[in-house]
This record gives C-alpha cells, structure tokens and sequence, in this order.
C-alpha cells in the first residue's frame, strides 16, 4: 500500500460510456494483484469530497491503468481530464482474487460492467485459461471482449437487451455451463451486488468453489472508517468484515446475502 | 521553535494528534505515514464488551463533508488489548483511548480497565452516546450526565482525561466548565453534528440508522465558534477539531482558543493531511519568528 | 398536477419561496425573474425603527456555505411600507413580513402595524435576536421567551404567523411544539448556525461582528435533521430551508416532513434558483406520476 | 441588469499576473457603461461558493472584456479556462462614473492595478482627453498604457519599487499635476481602497471633484445582502450604502473615511 501523486498517461473513451485511464505508477504497478484496487482523488470538489475506488485493470511495466464508467460527479471530472495532469493515488488496496494453478481448477470468470476490468487482470494473470462470461445491460457495457480472446479464454456475451450475444443475465450460460460439468470448476465473479448473489447461489447449488469481488460504497479504502464492511460468517456465527481490507474478494461461502436479526 | 504542548500531565510533541475514528487502530495507516511524527494517536471508540455497530450504508458523501452512523463498530477492551495494544505501546508517540459506555458505571470501569493496562497517553471520553438509566438523554447534552460521567472516570483513574463535548447544545460553556469542575484536564470540541440525507429516488434515508453525524470542512465555522466560546469560558486545554484539511486550518483553531487540534475525515481522502498540517504549522512560525505554538494560542484578535 | 400548499389560511400555488434576508425587499431580483411566479416573497427582517446593522466585513465565503453578520440592517416599519410596500403589494403572490424585535412588545407592535397595513400575506417571527429585558437570552434558545413572543404576537395580528426555529438547542422538538401550543400557523426551520472564522494572517476574525450565522449548502444535512424531528412533534406546516440549490434539495425537504421550502444563500450566487428549484419539482412529480405535492411531504420511509 | 450564460472568445495572459478575459455577451455589451462591472460565476468549487465581480473593461459589438488578476481561488479556476468554455455572468451592475462632458472639466484618472480596467472604459467613452496616472507596486501591475496612449491620453506611470515609469506612489505626480493646476479638472480613481482614501483626501485640499469606485466585499452584487455596504455621508448624518448598488462609484464628498461612533 502506497500513496502517490501519479501523471495521467492516458484517458480515452473506450464505449460510449466506459474510459480507459493509464497512469504512471511503477511501484504501485509493481505490486498490484488481481481483484485489487485504487483508490483515487479526482478534485477538491464540493459534492465530491471523498476517493473513489476503481479495480486495478492492468499493471504493466511503469504503469498501471483502470477502466471506469462515468455515473456520476467524480467520474465525470475524471473523464475531462487528460494526460500531464495528476491524481493522487492510495494502492495497491484490499484482498484480491487466489490466482488459479496450472492443472488446478479450471476458472470461470463471471463480469457485469466494469467488472470486466478486475476479471482482465486476472484472466491475464492466470496459468490456466477458462471461460468468462461478460455480461451487461447493453452492448456498450461489454468491455474487452477482444482482449479475453487474445489471452486465449472463450468469452460468453450476454445483454439484458438483446443488442450483442446472447439476450438476458450473465448466470444464464453459466448455469448451462455448469450443467454439463461442474466438477473441477470454479467461479471467480466480479460485478453489481444481485449478480453477486446470484452467482454465490449457483455455485452454493453446484456446489463449486467460488470468490467474489464484492462492491460496496468505501470511504477511506484502507480500513480505518468501518464503512464498507459486510456480515461474513464465521465459526462462532457472523462478524461485520471490511471490504476494503478483508475483501473486496470473499469467498462466496462466507458471504451473507441476508442481514442477520 | 517549541511545538510542544501540554493536555494535563501529558506532553505532546507537536499538538496536532488525529480524531478519534477516522483513524482506526494507528496500524493502518502506518503503512502510509510515519506515525511517530504525530502529537498522538487517538483510537476509535471502545466500550467494555465488542459491539457490531450499525448496519450499512454507514456512511454518505454531502456538500464538504461526510456524515457517518458506524455505531462505534469495535472490539471492547479486551479485544483492542490483545489485537492493536502491542503495536500501539510500541510507539514512541502516546495512544489517547476514547472509550463510552451507556452507564456511569461502564464509563467507569473502562476507565480503570485502561489504568491497569499501563502506558495510555490518556483517555477521551465520548459522550455522545444515549444514557440508558437515566432514559436515553445524551450524557453530553445533560450538564448534570455530564458531570457525573467524567466524576466518575477521575475516581477510576489518574491517566489524563480528555472530555470530548458534544455540540449540539444552546451554550458549550456549561458544559466546558462542568468537565473542568470535576476535573477534566482537557476538552476536546468537537464530535459530529445530528444530520440526515435523504435518497429521492428511493424514498429512503441515505444511512440504513437514518440520521448519523455530519463532519468535515462544513462544520469547521461552528466548531471555531464553539472552541472560541469555551476557551473563554475554561482554563484547560481544549483539542480544537471539525473540518481540518490544513495548517491555516489547524492554526484557526489555535487562535480561536484550541491547545491542540486534531485531524479526522481529512484523513479518509488524504492521509498525509496530518504531517503537512505538521510542517505548514512549523513553516508559518518560522515566516512570522514565533518562537512557541503557545503563544498562538488564543491569540485572535477581538476588539473591544 | 397540484403543487398549491397551505400555511395556515395562506395558500401558496406552490411550495417554492426564498429565505428571508437573502432576496431583499423582492424589488431587487425582479429584473432577473418573474416574482409571480414563487410560493411567497418573503422580506428581510423588520423591527419597529430602522436599523443599520454591522460593521463590515458583514459576510465570509467557507468551505459550500456563508457566514453573515449583517446585523440586520433595514429600514423599519414605515421605511419599510413606504419605499417596498407599493412594489410588493402589487404581486400576485403573497409577500410575508420577517419581523423581529428585543422585547416581546416590539414583536407584538410590528405584529399589529403589519396586520393593519392590510394585504399581508404573513408574518415570519425571527426569535433569533437578545432579549434585552431578560438579559440577552436568544428568544428562541429558551422555550419561556419564544412561548411568550408566539402568544403575544397570536394575540397582536389574524395574520397567518410563522415561527422561525434557532437550530441552536439540544432537541428542537420542545420549541416547534411550544410555537405550536401559542397559535403558530407554521414554523420555518432553519435559521443559521452560530459560526466564526479567522484571518490568520492578521490574527482577526473575519467578521468585524466577530461571529456570525452560518448558512449555505454545508448546513443542509443538519437542516434535514431539525426539520425531520419538527415535524414528528407537531401537527402545523413546516417550512424548510438550509443549503437548498437544486429541486433534489427541495424535494429532501418535503419528503423529511416540510411542506414548503425556502431558497436562501443560492440566491446569491444563482438567481435563478428558486425557478429551477419550481421546474425541477414539477418535472420530479411528472416522471413519477405524482399529482399532488402534498404526498411528497414527509414521505421518507424509515424501516421500523 | 441581465443573467446570462456566456462563451469564452479568449482568455489570454496579459502580464504574469493579469488576464484579459473576452466573453460574447451582446446585451450586456450594449448596455454596459464605464465604472459598472459584471458579476462572475466561476464554478461549484468547495471554498468558491460565490460570484466575484469585476469591472467591465471593454464592451465592443457582441463581447465584453474584463482584465483581471489571478489572485485566489476563484481567479485561479478562472486562469484556466479557455475560449468556449462557459461561464455565467449578472451584468451590467452597479452605478457607474458619470462621462466627461465636451468642453467640461479635464479627466483626470487615477487607477491601481486592476483599477485600470475600469478607467479604460471611461477613457474611451470620455468625449474629452485628459491624463491618465496609473500605479502599480511593480512594472507588471501597469496595465493598458500603450492602449491609453492611442487614444489620446497623456499616461503618467509610477511604481512602488520604481521598475518602471517615476518610482512612488500615484498620488505623487497627481499632487504635482492639481499643484499646476486644479482649476476646471475633475478626478476619477479605481484600485485599492487606501489610493481611494488617499484620492478622496486630495480632492478635497484641492477642492476638485472626484468620483471614486470603491473597492469592497461582495457577496449578491445586486443589492440584496448588505454585505458590501461603505457609511455615506446624508444630509442627516450618515447611513450604509450599498457599493453594489448605489456605488461602486461615489462622489468622493460624500464617502466618510472614518467608521462614525
Ligand atoms: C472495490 C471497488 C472496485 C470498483 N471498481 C470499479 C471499476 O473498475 N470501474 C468502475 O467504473 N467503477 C468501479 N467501482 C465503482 C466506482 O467506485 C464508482 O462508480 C465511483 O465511485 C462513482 O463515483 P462518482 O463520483 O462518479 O459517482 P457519485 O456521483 O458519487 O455517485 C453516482 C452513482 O454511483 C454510485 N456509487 C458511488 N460509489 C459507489 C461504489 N463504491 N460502488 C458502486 N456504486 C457507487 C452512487 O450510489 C450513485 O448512484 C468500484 C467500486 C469498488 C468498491
Ligand atoms: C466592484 C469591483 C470591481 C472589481 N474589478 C476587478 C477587476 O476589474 N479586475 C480584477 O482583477 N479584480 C477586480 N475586483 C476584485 C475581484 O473581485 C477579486 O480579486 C476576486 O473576487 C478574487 O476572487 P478569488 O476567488 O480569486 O480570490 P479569493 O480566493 O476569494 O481571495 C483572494 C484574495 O482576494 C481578496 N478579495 C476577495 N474578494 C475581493 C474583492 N471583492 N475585492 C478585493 N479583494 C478581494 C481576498 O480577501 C483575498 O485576500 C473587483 C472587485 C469589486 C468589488
Ligand atoms: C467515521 C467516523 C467515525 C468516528 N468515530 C468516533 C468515535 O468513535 N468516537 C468519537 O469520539 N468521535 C468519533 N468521530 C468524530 C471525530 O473524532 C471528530 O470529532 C469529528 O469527525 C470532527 O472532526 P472532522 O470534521 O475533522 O472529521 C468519528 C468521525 C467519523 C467521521
Ligand atoms: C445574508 C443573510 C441574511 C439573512 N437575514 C435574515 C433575516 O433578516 N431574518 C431571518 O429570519 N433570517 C435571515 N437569514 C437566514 C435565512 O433566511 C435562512 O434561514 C438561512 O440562510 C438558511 O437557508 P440557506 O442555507 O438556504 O441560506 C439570513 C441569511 C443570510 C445568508
Ligand atoms: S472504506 Fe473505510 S474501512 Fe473500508
Ligand atoms: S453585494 Fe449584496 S448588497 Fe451588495
């Protein structure tokens, strides 16, 4: 974990919706792990006085880079902003995803949206190739799609509308995949939370082994605030976990999907 | 130069500590700032027995600030002991403990718990929390409460005592002077403000605890004013805090009347803020040749 | 679609006005927006004579907000009917009168001159002002004082009468209902916040008045509190206002328990304000289906 | 009066502290009279909540100049912007100089700084020539003097630190001028409030009119707050004004230099 005053390499559109942001961080580059993230300033603004997160997409030699939507006030500032100018960073943050071993389990990615950025690490990253299933609700939010091939991994497409691959959710094909064979499986998922949890169920019902980068709101990003945390279980019933520190990458079986009484 | 300040018996290098709660256990940030560079360390919150604190959203962004209801998430006495005490005695810097109860008597018995442990910079006393005997008034809003608590925690302890005031109340000074008369050997003004967001679109309150304490630059007015009112009112040393980002904001507070300050939500967004505000001290003393903080200290100046 | 709302036997064609001392005698902003088309014009504090108000430096600018200390500078009662009352008299939408005074018989006497003066849409009491004859308590930090202005005023003027809360008090549920008790047709919560700043470099405050009253965008989440409790603890409209710049902000508002809100410190900086704050709540209620403002008001749903 | 969302033609450094600022904003520039400046809202900044005001420098066909410099936060922001981007201004503003008659008393006008903008303006409007006196503490605060010169304005320059033009304050040769000869002239100021304390004091020993735009606080700029009221001397004794209002231009008799007790 460093803290950094970085210089924006680049930060162009990749959809409509979606930027690709590189920047010029060699240590941070250096250590970064798949399911780890950033935590970025934008700018002193009124409404946006807090960093935000953003997954670690690529770490290559000095630089390090993120793919990000613009949702909201400190995106939209973010996507104004070119190269020279500089952000300040805290990274690399949090627990990230078990790399899989060569022989071991065959990995099957789970992405919705920007998720795809954590699942590019760590399908890169990986010894072994597998499948991913990119999913989103239109075809601006499948994102490199063209990249998970050229590593060698089979891509999936879904969109809730229709308008690229296959129409409805992401779990659709996983769950024909998972089908015709769960053994020897596992599930590495990084998405909106009902994605989730619904990729936690199936792999509770297929009874495979499966992590997942869990996305709730942070404040300081390195566990000091208590404001990210989730119910996890543990031997002795349930205890609040940080998802800044703890997580972002729990394993699914520890997840509660329902608040305890 | 002396930077060097004192909250009762207790010397502090530099008077700029951090607030409780927006700095964990030290041990986190360890990793991005040399802690030992620091007046001290100020833990988050603990009671006696581990408390799970509130569910989320805990926290939500608003106009320069934050407001937050983590429900003093925490470990308790004996949890923090055993997880965060033996890094925290191992700094050259002193850990001040802010500890709460819903009793007197809890108050009381954290208090002598931490006594006995040995080697604590001091105790802050927190006393936003909801008195469950006397009906759920806030023992920092009631001056009798008040009163009662920090007596009871002077009986439980010699470690320096810090009472930690709750704004939310017609006139501090009261206050100020009920924790000095039963011998407070320093205030710190001020904890968060009572607030609440509300989501449109859902209809719901932004925090699953509905309102939470609104801190950040946008209390930084009021909380000036509230050190100002109970620096005049008071001997003791007051910890001026709410929305410091800077030195000049830092050194607001000591005109204003503030011994000390310390650093809180300014951490979450820029964990160096508390060594810069450090050096920004240091580097005006030096342009002006003020030779000790003490002098700046109180020092705004009121026409008469 | 209905956004017409009623305070007392006023009906307003919606619930959109401005704060008072942030839109003058209304004259002023004619020239940039059409007044016909707000709730209510409501005036800058009144008192008996006139009144010249504060040394300068009068405001500050603070992290999303505003320290003031005009000193409620004005013309008086016949100043005020004399240069501003042709002008406002002749608007289609009611002007309400923010009065004050330092003894219970001024308030009562304004109260009287303006119910006599005819076409008065209101009187908004400010009891945010020393009470000389008790000592320079606040009219509206102690239950007593306000209690006796509302009851003397009730008794002074048939006006539909609204009380304007000090957000200065421990719990604001005992002022709202005390107002309530003496005949208040309404409350307007909130006033601004007892606040300070310093100018480090010449080590004076930033105010010649010294402190001031906070307001702007930084007081909003603490606005949304009072008004959220007021309106649990009595049955008469509330008007809410702090930090309102957008329709979302107004919509807080109403959906925390207001059934009118005030534009105040965006005035200054957008004038236009007040008209985007009426579109966008029209436009809120379209996309939704909503045909009566009235519904939003104290719709946030609080889990039980 | 008018509110209006305008865009950037320019907005160029004129000397390493002061900017020339072009905007197209046609009603405003008809309207606009010298001595009444516009008010500026620069962005939804944190600590930049306001609009700051500024004296219109030149209002030519569809667009209006202001000259500013770069001195804090808002100024700062505004440094940065460039043509396009936009910006929205309240304007025109204010009670302005009262324009030099033909064959009236001669100009004379004595501006500060950014003070010069204001006289530009009136210089260009003035049927009738006079001289300009234009202090700056260093030569970089000298502003428009070629731009006063072409239109037929004798231009007397000093600075404080003596880098450029006779070393001194502005009131020197002003004094030395009205020592000549005060008859039939009539002073205009604009700049920092004591070279307006210090013009008013000269008006007075000389006995010459002077008309003053004083330089204060303001929040609203349209007369609603009362923040930037100066004590005015009344036929009865003395009252606030307001210099957004009433001034920024006042008779230099009528403002009271002293706070009365
Ligand atoms: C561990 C982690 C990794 C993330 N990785 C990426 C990534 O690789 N690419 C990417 O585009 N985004 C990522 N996000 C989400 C990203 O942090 C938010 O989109 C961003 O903070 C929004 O900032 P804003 O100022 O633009 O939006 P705001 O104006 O603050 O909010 C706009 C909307 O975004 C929502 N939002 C705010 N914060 C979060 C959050 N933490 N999670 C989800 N929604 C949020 C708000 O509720 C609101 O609806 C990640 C979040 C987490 C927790
Ligand atoms: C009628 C009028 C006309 C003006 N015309 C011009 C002009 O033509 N060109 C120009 O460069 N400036 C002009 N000013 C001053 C200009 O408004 C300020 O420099 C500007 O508001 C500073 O904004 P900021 O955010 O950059 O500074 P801030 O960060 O707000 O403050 C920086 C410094 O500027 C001072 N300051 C802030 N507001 C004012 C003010 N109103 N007057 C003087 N000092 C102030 C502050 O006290 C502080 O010392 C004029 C002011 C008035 C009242
Ligand atoms: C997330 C969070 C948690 C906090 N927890 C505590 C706490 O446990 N005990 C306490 O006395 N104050 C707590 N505070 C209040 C701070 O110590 C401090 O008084 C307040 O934040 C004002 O300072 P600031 O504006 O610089 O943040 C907390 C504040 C925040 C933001
Ligand atoms: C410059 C200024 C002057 C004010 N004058 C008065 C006043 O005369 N009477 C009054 O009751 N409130 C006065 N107020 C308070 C406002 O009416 C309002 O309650 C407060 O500003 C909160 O709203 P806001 O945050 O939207 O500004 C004043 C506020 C400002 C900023
Ligand atoms: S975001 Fe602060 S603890 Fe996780
Ligand atoms: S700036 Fe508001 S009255 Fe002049």
């Amino acid at each position: 974990m460093l803290e950094r005053t970085v210089q924006i390499v680049s930060n162009e559109r990749d959809t409509d919706l979606y930027f690709r942001l590189v920047m010029r961080a060699p240590e941070m580059a250096r250590d970064a792990q798949p399911g780890q993230f950033v935590h970025l300033r934008v700018a002193a603004m009124r409404d946006a006085l807090l960093r935000r997160p953003f997954s670690i997409y690529q770490a290559r030699g000095d630089t390090l880079s993120v793919l990000y939507k613009s949702v909201g006030k400190g995106t939209d500032v973010l996507a104004r902003m070119g190269p020279g100018e500089e952000l300040s960073l805290i990274g690399p943050l949090g627990h990230g995803f078990t790399l899989p071993k060569a022989g071991g389990e065959t990995p099957l990615l789970v992405a919705g949206g920007y998720g795809m950025a954590a699942m590019y690490m760590l399908a890169e990253r990986s010894p072994q190739r597998g499948i991913v299933f990119a999913g989103g609700r239109r075809r601006v939010d499948i994102l490199c799609e063209d990249e998970f091939q050229k590593l060698g991994w089979d891509v999936r497409v879904t969109t809730e509308d229709g308008s690229y691959g296959e129409k409805g959710l992401v779990t659709h094909p996983l769950i024909a995949e998972l089908r015709r064979s769960a053994a020897g499986r596992k599930l590495f998922a990084c998405g909106p939370t009902p994605m989730l949890k619904a990729v936690g169920k199936i792999a509770e019902e297929f009874k495979v082994p499966a992590e997942l980068s869990m996305d709730e709101h942070m404040c300081c990003g390195v566990g000091v605030c208590l404001t990210c945390v989730i119910p996890v279980k543990t031997t002795d019933g349930w205890e609040y976990q940080r998802t800044c520190t703890e997580g972002p990458v729990f394993d699914a079986s520890e997840v509660m999907w329902e608040m305890p009484k | 130069m002396n930077l060097s300040v004192k909250l009762g018996s207790l010397t502090l290098q530099n008077p700029v500590m951090v607030a409780s709660g927006t700095f964990g256990y030290g041990v986190e940030y360890s990793r991005l700032l040399d802690l030992n560079q620091l007046g001290a360390v100020v833990v988050k919150g603990i009671r006696l027995g581990p408390v799970r604190g509130n569910p989320t959203p805990r926290t939500v962004e608003v106009a320069s600030g934050l407001i937050n209801a983590i429900g003093l998430q925490g470990p308790g006495v004996d949890g923090f002991i055993k997880k965060y005490w033996p890094f925290l005695s191992a700094l050259k810097v002193p850990t001040i403990i802010n500890i709460w109860g819903t009793t007197v008597e809890e108050y009381a018995e954290v208090a002598r718990r931490f006594d006995a442990l040995g080697g604590v910079g001091g105790l802050e006393l927190n006393v936003s929390c909801p008195n469950i005997k006397e009906g759920g008034a806030q023992f920092g809003t009631d001056v009798k409460l008040l009163a009662g608590v920090v007596r009871a925690c002077r009986k439980a302890t010699k470690l320096p005592l810090i009472t930690k005031l709750s704004p939310n109340v017609v006139s501090i000074a009261p206050y100020a002077q009920a924790a000095e008369a039963e011998g407070s050997d320093a205030l710190a003004i001020t904890n968060s403000f009572p607030a609440m967001a509300i989501d449109i679109a859902t209809r719901r309150p932004k925090l699953a605890n509905v309102t939470g304490g609104l801190t950040g630059p946008c209390i930084k007015p009021i909380a000036i004013k509230l050190v100002w009112e109970a620096a005049k009112a008071v001997k003791i040393p007051i910890i001026g805090m709410g929305g410091i980002e800077s030195a000049a904001d830092a050194i607001d507070f000591l005109m204003a009347g503030a011994t000390a300050v310390a650093v809180g939500t300014a951490n979450f967004y820029e964990p160096q803020t508390v060594l810069q505000v450090i050096a920004g001290l240091r580097e005006f003393m030096q342009q002006r040749g003020i030779d000790d903080v003490r002098k700046l200290v109180g020092s705004v100046q009121v026409a008469k």
